[in-house]
């Protein structure tokens, strides 16, 4: 049953992505694109690069399982799986070591205690404020108009950061503004901001009971500078890999890969 | 002489600001073989642990100074900060020098860290105290029984159980003390200028930290000398504050709230270790002595419900009795007792025609600015008539 | 013949008022707050005091009000905003119980007693989601411009509403109307409604009588205006310049203050 | 057999019948029926008393918990927020007093003012604080009856705490004969005792049916039709009555194999009071899943019959006392829950443990925190934590809750799929 392909599609409230495994659970194909305004949009579009990546048929692709937090849109998808679940399974496959995931998106941030076979001990989220997520690093790398793809290196070359006067990812703007003011360095600005985060995230991590290895997940994890700051304070190693920003798709191909299997070794049994 | 006042109180900030666990080391350092007994606010019959041969210490919160990093997975976010730094102390180790905590029943939540502390730190024994809610005839045999109680276990962590000598002695200590700090609020009260209310703040937080035959001596030096301090009285408003009995405000706020034109000329911070409004009967039965001050001569609390006279009208009593301009109620963010209690005086003080202005506050907050603009304007309120 | 300036140094704007003896606004300037506290006020006196037709030193006495109101070395008091307003609101609209404040950062409920003395306040200003940065953030997404926002929510049919309570995860959820083909004036009537709600919760506290009067730059969203009037149950005051309504109020306090100190003298 | 329209038909009839009677009740008094009232707490409350001397029991909490069921307790939460509650203070206070000061109308009927305020503080330090400002409303005479706080590991209440109960239910029968004019009938409240015995031996009988699978009803979601009786009408033959109706049938439906859903997939212990406002939701979050609650906390906060407590006609107040002191969820500390939580989990066969934690009731939530790490870490049981409010419906997302859900009972399946391939 080589011939046999699962897909996840994971409809990010920021990015999209979605990838497919074969059979060996190898990635023969991924794509990533913006969320933007038409989540449904996006789900199919993301679905149609990874497959013309794979240089696959859709015909060929047996199962797709849809997660993020618009997996409901995912409606060509068979079905749909929390991406705490998909984060967990993705997590083990890249590191199997792997016991806690911290995973930091646009727009939430969770923590996921694993078992050996990547199944979901316990786990905690923060989604009701966008202090501590991608969002607020976003609103901070606006404030000082740089891409996101620069403060994280930035905030490294901290000498003695700032300590924020809020936690709000709207108030931030006008609090790098007044530290700017009062002459700090971007630097140093950048290091309180990863900081701030870093430790908010921790607390909310640490509900679960923080075990190595830990596998850092989601867009932020792209971000050296949270990397960096999360491991100072935790004083323990993270994993990352290239693929973070995908663990939720990888997970949630793997469980249509699982689906798949199941649902022929049923119509293989009900044939017999 | 005032340099001396000056030096004690700059020693009692330092001891403030000391990390807990040094602090509880040093005292039983400084008192060999002497058993060191956690008291959570509010009230702690410190006589009791004193003539058992043991040494009480406030543990009251983390302050500012420690970061809450374990103990908000224990507690979730809409409980008050002081569960969660006092057990944050616990389990990053500051607790190491203390030989049994002791809580008594003033809310659900610290009812509740009662239990988690019993859980977390087994080598620390955990006393609670159930004192009495029903004022009426049937509490006084009651809170004698429950002393007994508590003597008992004080005993067996000491090995030298109390006597009725040892209590009138500590009975007798303790009331010298409380008179001295009755003293400092009644100079506070008089001639606010003297004594601000944060170096008062710190001078009663001492005794929490130190033996009580210290703070005594180190009151004692102390009251003449703030007495005969020269200063000139400012033009600001005298306000009574209200709320802070358990978790403690930081100093900086308390600085913050009188350069924005107030003389805090009463509140309740510390209630537990000012608790009685006159001296605990020095003779007869020392027991009896106890709980009969505390259910006939304690002062009214947000966690002690004595349904003989309301609380608000013991406000408004205060108010009238120091000639206060007004009522600042300072509450614990989260802290339901407090909260609860501040629509019964809201309702009183706007029947009394009593300006007053409710604030909320964290023992680790560090950004002022938003609460002086409050304060400021509550004061405006007041001076542009 | 004395003249009197209110200064408010706010988080986003600082603005000027000048006064003569008789109450008169003679002059209102505004200027972008910097972080050069003391320039920014200079100028926006300076702009007012060009408004009166007034030379830079003509006023005799200064109020500053605002976050910046201790950093301005030549003022002779200072007072805080919410002073201000209370007592500017009152001076525009005599009849005023209670007065709202949404500014950038911040959300105020005052209540008054007579002379547009403060009674009680209640403030808000932790959270972006109840004040007017919500609007700037929820205007730059949907690509209107920040004072077109109050007109397209009148416009609306009917409101859509915002289910999340942050500010900022609100903005996927627009965007999500948007795709799905929300008119963008039932959106902004939906921003507005909740800017509204948790302004009226404040004002709950405070204990809401009429007149109600709105200060603060969101006033001059006419949809917020409504929003609130809505939840109000009451018609409200907008001032003509809604931003310098405290740096009026600080006018006013400033003046009163000189006659103390003439008539004392 | 899954296909089960009837369920709970009866029970649910009679428990309406009598709910409506005793709030007609209410409405009566309200409206001059000159039956006299005693305000009262849920929690370990000596109700049989109070029933001696003709006294209408009534439950400022029911009603609460009534105003939130029926999605009326907001507006009387603002108000009470307008009179200077905080948004941190219980929301079943402010929905009371919200409604006390404000005509107590409600769509169940009228809540009449008080002859007595009883504030039996089993537990709860809230409760205090409710009927001490109650009592700055309303001229009614108040009576705190201070019931010692569980100090001991065994839980068992000292000689001392006993008679200092005893003594206060005495004195407050004095206060109840001066309130209504009759001496006590001891022979009255010896039967009222007697039933309320027989009525918890009913109960505790029922709630061990759920030790059975499929469990004939959800000890969390259902449990409710029957707790209101419990409370409001224990001690009185009708609910005895009711009692025995009730057993049957569950006992039919247990014997029949019939449970609550079509197919019983999880066993789940609850812990913490349900959200109100949105119950159904919530529960559905569950069916969704085939997940059962086999036993809950909250459905003790009144008694602890299942582990044995008995009122005893010939120790009246003796029993009074201890099952105040002792034989509630309420009075015991939190270290005593998490072992009757084990007990739960062990002996009604669970495969998991939920936390609703409720901002309103820290007497429930405080320190949930720890439970959960107590059950994950120590003691391995998959736990779910979810956050909302007992009765402001404020604090209810949905959509967070349901992915918590999902993701919890997502978690349970793949480690039953992978247990059954080991096994293979
Ligand atoms: N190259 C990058 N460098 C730093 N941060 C990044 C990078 N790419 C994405 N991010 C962060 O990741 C977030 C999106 O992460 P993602 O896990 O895709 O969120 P979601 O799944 O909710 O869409 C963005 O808000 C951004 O802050
Ligand atoms: N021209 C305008 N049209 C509509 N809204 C405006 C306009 N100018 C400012 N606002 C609103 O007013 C807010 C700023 O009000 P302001 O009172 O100046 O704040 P602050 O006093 O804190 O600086 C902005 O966040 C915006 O929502
Ligand atoms: S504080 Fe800021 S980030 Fe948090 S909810 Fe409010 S607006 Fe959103
Ligand atoms: S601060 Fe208030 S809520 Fe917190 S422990 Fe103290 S009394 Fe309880
Ligand atoms: S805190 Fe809990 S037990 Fe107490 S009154 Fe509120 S809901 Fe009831």
């Amino acid at each position: 049953m080589s011939g046999l392909y699962g897909a996840g599609v994971d409809v990010g409230s920021t990015q999209t992505k979605a990838i497919i495994l074969d059979a060996e659970r190898r990635v023969v194909g991924r794509s990533m694109i913006d969320t933007g305004a038409n989540v449904t949009r996006a789900g199919e579009r993301s679905f149609a690069a990874a497959l013309a990546a794979s240089g696959l048929v859709r015909e060929q692709v047996a199962y797709i399982v849809g997660t993020g937090y618009g997996r409901y849109k995912v409606t060509f998808g068979d079905a749909q799986v929390t991406e705490i679940s998909c984060h967990a399974r993705g997590a083990s496959l890249l590191f199997p070591g792997t016991r806690t995931v911290i995973d930091m998106g646009g727009q939430d941030a969770k923590g996921i205690k694993i078992g050996e076979l990547g199944d979901v001990k316990d786990f905690v989220m923060n989604d009701k404020c966008a202090a501590g997520t991608g969002r607020f690093l976003a609103s901070a790398a606006e404030a000082l108009s740089l891409s996101l793809g620069e403060i994280g290196a930035l905030s490294l070359e901290a000498r003695n950061p700032v300590r924020l006067s809020t936690v709000c990812a709207v108030f931030v703007e006008s609090d790098i503004m007044s530290y700017l003011a009062q002459g700090k360095s971007v630097e140093d600005i950048l290091g309180g901001v990863h900081s701030a985060i870093a430790a908010r995230t921790i607390a909310l991590v640490r509900r679960v009971g923080i075990e190595p290895e830990v596998t850092f997940t989601g867009g932020v994890s792209m971000n050296v500078g949270m990397l960096r700051a999360l491991e100072d304070k935790l004083q323990l190693p993270l994993n990352v890999s290239p693929e973070s920003t995908f663990v939720g798709a990888i997970g949630a191909a793997l469980f249509a890969l699982e689906r798949a299997a199941a649902r022929n070794g049923a119509t293989t049994e009900a044939a017999s | 002489m005032t340099e001396a006042v000056q030096e004690s109180i700059e020693r009692c900030r330092e001891l403030l600001a000391a990390p807990f666990g040094d602090v509880a080391g040093a005292l039983k350092r400084d008192h060999p073989g002497s058993k060191l007994v956690g008291c959570f606010p509010v009230y702690t019959p410190a006589e009791l642990i004193h003539a058992s041969g043991a040494l009480p210490i406030g543990v009251i919160g983390g302050g500012n100074q420690i970061e809450i990093a374990h103990a908000d997975s224990r507690f979730q976010s809409f409980v008050c900060s002081i569960v969660k730094s006092s057990l944050e102390l616990g389990l990053t180790q500051r607790l190491e020098a203390l030989d049994a905590m002791l809580f008594h029943s003033i809310c659900d939540p610290a009812r509740n860290l009662a239990s988690v502390f019993k859980r977390n730190f087994p080598g620390i024994p955990v006393e609670y105290l159930h004192l009495p809610q029903n004022m009426g005839p049937r509490a006084d045999g009651y809170l004698v029984a429950e002393y007994r109680r508590l003597l008992l276990a004080l005993g067996e962590l000491t090995g030298t159980p109390a006597t009725d000598a040892s209590l009138k002695r500590s009975i007798a200590l303790y009331n010298r003390a409380r008179g001295l700090v009755r003293a400092l609020y009644r100079l506070r009260s008089e001639a606010p200028e003297k004594l601000s209310a944060a170096d008062c703040y710190v001078l009663v937080r001492a005794g929490t930290l130190i033996s009580v035959e210290e703070h005594v001596a180190m009151l004692e030096a102390a009251l003449p000398a703030l007495d005969a301090r020269p200063a000139r009285p400012k033009d600001r408003i005298r306000v009574v504050l209200e709320g802070s009995f358990c978790e403690q405000p930081p100093l900086e706020l308390l600085e913050r709230i009188e350069e924005a034109g107030c003389y805090l000329v009463d509140d309740d911070f510390l209630l537990g270790w000012r608790w009685f409004r006159s001296d605990v009967r020095p003779h007869g039965d020392p027991l009896r002595a106890m709980a009969g001050a505390y259910l006939h001569g304690s002062v009214y609390s947000g966690v002690k419900h004595d349904l003989r006279e309301p609380k608000a009208k013991h406000l408004l009593d205060k108010v009238r009795e120091l000639r206060a301009d007004a009522v600042l109620i300072l509450a614990a963010k989260f802290c339901e007792p407090a909260l609860f209690d501040y629509a019964l005086y809201r309702r009183a003080l706007d029947a009394a025609a009593i300006p007053h202005l409710f604030l909320e506050f964290e023992e680790k907050m560090w950004i002022f600015d938003h609460v002086r603009t409050e304060v400021e304007t509550f004061v405006e309120s007041m001076l542009f008539a | 013949m004395s003249f009197v300036a209110g200064i408010d140094i706010g988080s986003k704007a600082t603005k000027a008022v000048v006064l003569d003896a008789e109450r008169r606004i003679l002059g209102t300037g505004r200027a972008k707050t910097r972080p050069d506290f003391p320039g920014v006020a200079r100028e926006a006196l300076e702009l007012a005091l060009a408004a009166a037709g007034l030379g830079p030193d003509a006023v005799t006495y200064v109020a500053t009000t605002g976050l910046g109101r201790y950093n301005v070395p030549y003022r002779d008091l200072q007072i805080t905003e919410i002073t201000c307003a209370a007592r500017g609101a009152a001076f525009l609209f005599p009849a005023t119980r209670c007065v709202l404040d949404v500014g950038a950062q911040s959300t105020r409920a005052i209540k008054l007693r007579e002379l547009g003395k403060v009674k009680e306040f209640k403030s808000n200003d932790k959270c972006a989601a109840g004040a007017g940065g919500f609007l700037e953030r929820a205007a730059r997404y949907l690509e209107v411009p920040l004072d077109e926002l109050g007109a397209l929510s009148l416009q609306a049919s009917v409101a859509q509403p915002i289910s999340s309570v942050c500010a900022v995860l609100a903005e996927s959820e627009i965007i999500n109307h948007i795709s799905s083909g929300q008119p963008v004036e039932n959106i902004v009537r939906g921003i507005h409604d909740a800017l509204a709600n948790r302004a009226m919760t404040l004002l709950a506290r405070v204990g809401l009588e009429p007149e109600l009067t709105l200060v603060g730059g969101v006033a001059r969203q006419a949809g917020a205006v409504k929003a609130l009037e809505v939840v109000a149950g009451m018609p409200v005051n907008v001032p003509a310049d809604p931003e310098s309504v405290a740096a009026l109020g600080a006018a006013l306090l400033g003046l009163q203050r000189l006659e103390k100190r003439t008539t004392a003298a | 057999m899954n296909e089960n329209p009837g369920y709970q038909e009866q029970m649910h009839l009679l428990q309406k019948e009598m709910m409506g009677r005793y709030y007609a009740e209410l409405t009566a008094a309200a409206e001059g029926s000159g039956q006299k009232s005693a305000y009262m707490l849920v929690s370990g409350n000596p109700v049989e008393l109070v029933r001696a001397f003709d006294l209408l029991p009534v439950f400022p909490e029911v009603n609460a918990l009534q105003l939130a069921v029926k999605k009326q307790a907001l507006p009387f939460i603002q108000k009470a927020e307008e009179m200077g509650y905080s948004i941190d203070n219980c929301a079943y206070v402010k929905a009371d007093i919200g409604c006390f000061m404000n005509g107590r109308k409600t769509p169940f009927g009228t809540i009449p003012l008080p002859q007595l305020i009883l504030c039996n503080y089993v537990g709860c330090n809230v409760y205090l604080q409710w009927f001490e400002h109650l009592a700055e409303y309303d001229p009614a005479p108040v009576f705190n009856l201070d019931i010692p706080f569980v100090r001991t590991d065994s839980g068992e209440p000292s000689a001392e705490d006993v008679t200092y109960v005893v003594r206060q239910l005495e004195d407050l029968v004095a206060l109840c004969e001066r309130i209504t004019g009759k001496k006590l009938d001891r022979e009255k409240l010896r039967r009222i005792v007697e039933l309320s015995g027989q009525t918890g031996e009913l109960w505790s009988k029922i709630k061990a049916l759920t030790q059975r699978s499929p469990s004939p009803f959800d000890a969390y979601f259902d449990s409710v039709t029957l707790m209101a009786p419990l409370y409001c009408l224990r001690g009185t033959e009708e609910c005895l009555r009711f009692f025995e109706t009730a057993y049957a049938e569950l006992l039919a439906k247990a014997e029949a194999g019939v449970g609550p859903l079509p197919e019983e997939r999880f066993r789940v212990v609850i812990e913490g009071p349900p959200p109100w406002p949105y119950l159904r939701t919530f529960r559905d979050m569950f069916s969704k899943w085939g997940a059962v609650a086999v036993a809950s906390t909250y459905s003790t906060v009144g008694g602890l019959w299942e582990f044995g407590f008995r009122h005893d006609p010939d120790r009246p107040m003796e029993s009074i006392a201890s099952h105040m002191l002792q034989w509630n969820l309420t009075n015991r500390n939190f270290l005593q829950r998490y072992e009757q939580i084990r007990r739960y989990l062990e002996e009604w066969s669970a495969d998991a443990l939920v936390i609703h934690s409720v901002k309103s009731c820290r007497l429930f939530s405080a320190g949930q925190g720890d439970m959960r790490e107590y059950f994950t870490k120590e003691l391995g049981i998959p736990t779910l934590l979810v956050e909302s409010d007992i009765e402001d419906p404020r604090y209810f997302s949905e959509a967070q809750i349901r992915n918590r859900v999902d993701a919890f009972f997502e978690s349970l399946e793949h480690k039953r799929a992978v247990a059954a391939q080991t096994t293979r």
